[in-house]
């Protein structure tokens, strides 16, 4: 697999996100979330998106509030710190957005089952829910063996997988660590899959830990290097979340005019990663920086 | 609870809250953690009385010890820090689902007399008020941790008599609904509010006022429920946090962002 | 969790592996196989065991010849390098062992709805096989989206997973490299796990890499220090596949007199891993181990 | 094939059969790769016309750059060497089910003319004479990949009329067996034999000899076939390996363990 895959973050979002297409993103939940590729879809004025993940943190109510977003699908959409987000309610409010509300478990298994090619997955969850309410994909089954009654939860299979992750190398071979959340299933799950990395490192470091490697890299569509891709997002290795920028945000977007004045703030005007940590500024830099390190023991791969 | 009540004391109510959700957690248990004061609730459990209770995020983290640092969310860095095992949400929903998770802790907007909540939509589904955030995993730990405890503000507004939509399932309609609808196990254990806690009839599987907090009374408690709140025949009076789970909970949280000491 | 969970092997069988118990093994497929524990199990007599995994290699052969087992779901029992089998030939063709049907796939799928607390999982596989005629827990389902027809896996959850590790702790937190295979799965759909290990190490360095950890220790019944534990298959990190001791087993096996002779060589006189390590011998012992080590970069778990 | 012929040749039956199986692999293509033979066809692929050839084996494993030394089987420790990734048996699967691999390599006890395969009783269920090894992932293979290839010692008693267990689906019955009974795709399109390879026709799902190996005639491969077999009308013979490619087969098994130089 001999072709680069790097690309400008700007070359692979025209490239691989049309509007209309289905993304899934923030698949670690609350860590790695692609905000740098969120902003440069606002940036490319898309439009129809159908946004797919467990809880996004604030990062769906960005997209929704710049009017990319068609349809959700999803557990949870606010401020993990703060609580509810403005831009969804809005839109929720005003019937300008179509959701489909899923549980953390029925979207992981919704992501399970397209990974897995079969188009739905059982669960014990959601029974005498109102999620069947308004989600569609959800119904109950009864088990061909024990007769028990379960929810039926319908395969999702998204255009892009949008990954934010520590290194990776040119070809697409990326290293995740800390919790996973979602993101192997949702990776196997979807067409096309955009890397973000925070370091774009040589094949050597990474083919040295194929354990460590989140998704084959044969799938991967493009790697882009961006670091801080992920602020305010915590990135394990690289930088803690920022709680202020979660509360700045929640503070901004209660109102439309607010949450456009946060947009050209912090998208219109960083399209370049030097131009966001400009925009950061060295003491915010230096105080999200980690202060412990603590390195893993080797394993040996050899024979 | 009066202003000089409050003055006079040691603690704030969200602190009274977190030592009462801490004391559900016995010593080893399996606790699945969430977001907010229930994440506090365990860091305080787990520094006092249970030493050996292991904690299960939906993050895809499980933790045995408690995290170097304070840490104001679940994927805070200190979290994943010597973590017993990070792996995916898949994994620890499958801990959930096969019924290896003892007790969880799920806040709500709306609560009703069978402990079922609203965080979805207020006003329901055909005419929405307010979209909440919805579910996340807090659906799945109603349904499928072996108790959970509701964590709530107590207001007439958020205690009606009926949700407007299930998103976490209570006792649904009363006795046994969860057999009925296919629950394997489960069901809401306690309610702790900003007035008192209250607990569940074994068998009509309401909801019953079994203490309330130092300076508050059960007439007051029913004034702030939306139907006619039976009142335990043993009601006491919730126990208050002692110094040792004070100085605990000022350490978890310094800066009083979820105790609210300094809001 | 402070209590030490460190046992003997014979200890370790004696106590979690009664008669009659359900027993999944041999979890990465070619590789980590747990032969000392195997053996153990033969040198304490167990009856009426039934053996769960996708292959085993040659594992399962040598339990079955030495009367312990009466029931195998599995998907392959033979000899990876060689062909088939004969301890489970003959137990088959006398009909004196039960045996479950199953695919690579359908293996998977039952142990991941054990682990998942469903009891069942849907598979494309099978379909038109004559599995299901040798196997009564595969059954045809429609899905209630799609129509498609599937096959219904029922759930597996066996008694007892024993897995063999590279490193542990003495609180059963351990670590695995090199491929997977069913491990993680089964290790969750099991109610109890007895982990041996090539290393006893400090909880130290088992937690500076919790991506590493297979499944979370709280769950781990007992720890078993056992050097060479998995030989003759591969351990990464440790030491090579004994290519010539599968080839030896082919032959020795054969007969039921020529097994007899192997059980004794290797299994009765083997208690301790000192005598196993001895009748390898030096020579073999220099062969297999690892000539090219490479280890891998670490990565940063600070804060 | 007379004793002559063989002496006078630079390769084996064996080298002949994983030469053809290799050519079967396009350059770019995901495959499922299998024990023995197959496994030697995938890395004499890759290393001659399919450098970009991606591998996926069923213990969790993904690479595209050939094993830095030789292996006996799939689960050697150099396979593991610098794999693109290492994961779970359930994730390799993921991708074969899914419709992401494009061929495999299936072995077989038994194979009838609509290419199903037995691996597990011979004598049938009922009345077994011979217990195999069973499925391990061919019935997987064959049930989901895009294409798969038969690999097969062509002998009268393996090449049987009907199957007596379908391991391994091949046509079924013939025609749209395969899209009644709900496989998604796929099935066999080429059988490899010591004597020739077959195809499958398009319309009847019966396989025709394709091919016949240097010295062996449509008579002889009948004569070994338990069921009238149909001959292609441009009936070829198979090429025989290049002095490239059996370089490179002898560098992948040096001491002929799979190709039979020594034994």
């Amino acid at each position: 697999m001999s072709t680069s895959k790097l690309l400008t973050l700007s070359e692979a979002v025209s490239r691989f996100v049309p509007d209309g297409s289905s993304l899934t993103m923030g698949l670690s939940l609350e860590s790695l979330i692609p905000f740098a590729a969120a902003h440069e879809i606002i940036r490319q004025r898309k439009r129809n998106l159908t946004l797919i993940g467990p809880i996004s943190d604030i990062l769906f109510d960005q997209i929704i509030g710049a009017g990319c977003v068609r349809n959700v699908r999803a557990a949870w959409v606010g401020n993990v710190i703060t609580g509810s987000c403005y831009n969804f309610r809005r839109a929720i409010e005003t019937r300008t957005l179509e959701m489909e509300d899923h549980s953390n478990l029925t979207v992981a298994m919704a992501l399970r089952a397209g990974a897995m090619g079969v188009p739905f997955m059982p669960a014990r969850t959601a029974l005498g829910s109102d999620l069947f309410k308004t989600n569609a994909n959800l119904k109950i089954i009864n088990c061909p063996f024990s007769g028990d009654r379960l929810t039926a939860v319908a395969a999702i299979n998204p255009d892009v997988a949008i990954v934010h992750v520590q290194r990776a190398d040119e070809y697409g071979n990326a290293h995740v660590w800390g919790n996973l959340g979602v993101t192997r299933d949702a990776c196997l799950a979807s067409r096309s899959i955009i890397i973000t990395a925070e370091e774009i490192v040589s094949p050597d470091i990474i083919s040295r830990d194929p354990n460590r490697v989140i998704t084959p890299g044969f799938r991967v569509s493009a790697v882009v290097h961006r670091p801080w891709g992920g602020h305010p997002s915590p990135v394990p290795g690289y930088y803690n979340r920022d709680h202020q920028a979660f509360i700045d945000y929640r503070n901004e977007s209660k109102t439309v005019e607010g949450f456009a004045d946060w947009q050209k703030r912090w998208v219109s005007g960083t399209e370049s990663h030097q131009d966001y940590i400009k925009l950061l500024g060295e003491n915010r830099i230096a105080e999200l920086a980690l202060k412990q390190h603590m390195m893993t023991e080797p394993v040996d791969y050899g024979y | 609870m009066t202003k000089q009540n409050t003055k006079s004391r040691k603690w704030t109510p969200a602190e009274l809250m977190v030592t009462a959700a801490a004391r559900e957690i016995a010593d080893g248990e399996v606790v699945f953690v969430g977001m907010r004061l229930p994440l506090l609730g365990f860091l305080l459990a787990k520094s006092t009385h249970a030493p050996d209770a292991v904690g299960v995020y939906e993050l895809g983290i499980v933790r045995d010890t408690l995290a170097p640092e304070p840490i104001l969310t679940m994927g805070d860095l200190p979290n994943l820090y010597r973590a017993q095992w990070l792996a995916d949400t898949a994994d620890a929903m499958a801990l959930l689902q096969q019924g290896s998770v003892d007790i969880s802790f799920i806040g709500g907007a709306q609560v009703d007399r069978f402990g079922n909540l609203n965080t979805s939509y207020i006003g329901g589904v055909e005419n929405i008020t307010t979209r909440l955030p919805g579910s996340g995993g807090a659906c799945d730990l109603a349904c499928l941790a072996k108790r959970h405890i509701i964590i709530m503000s107590h207001e007439k507004r958020r205690f009606v008599p009926r949700v407007d939509y299930i998103t976490s399932p209570g006792y649904g309609d009363g006795g046994n609904w969860r057999q009925q609808v296919g629950l394997p196990r489960g069901g809401p254990s306690t309610v702790i509010t900003t007035l008192g806690i209250l607990r569940f009839d074994s068998d009509s599987r309401e909801m019953a006022l079994s203490s309330v907090h130092p300076g508050i009374t059960a007439d007051m408690v029913a004034e702030n429920t939306g139907w006619p709140l039976h009142i335990s025949a043993d009601l006491s009076q919730t126990p208050e946090p002692s110094d040792e789970e004070l100085v605990m909970l000022r350490r978890f949280d310094p800066q009083g962002y979820w105790t609210g000491r300094k809001s």
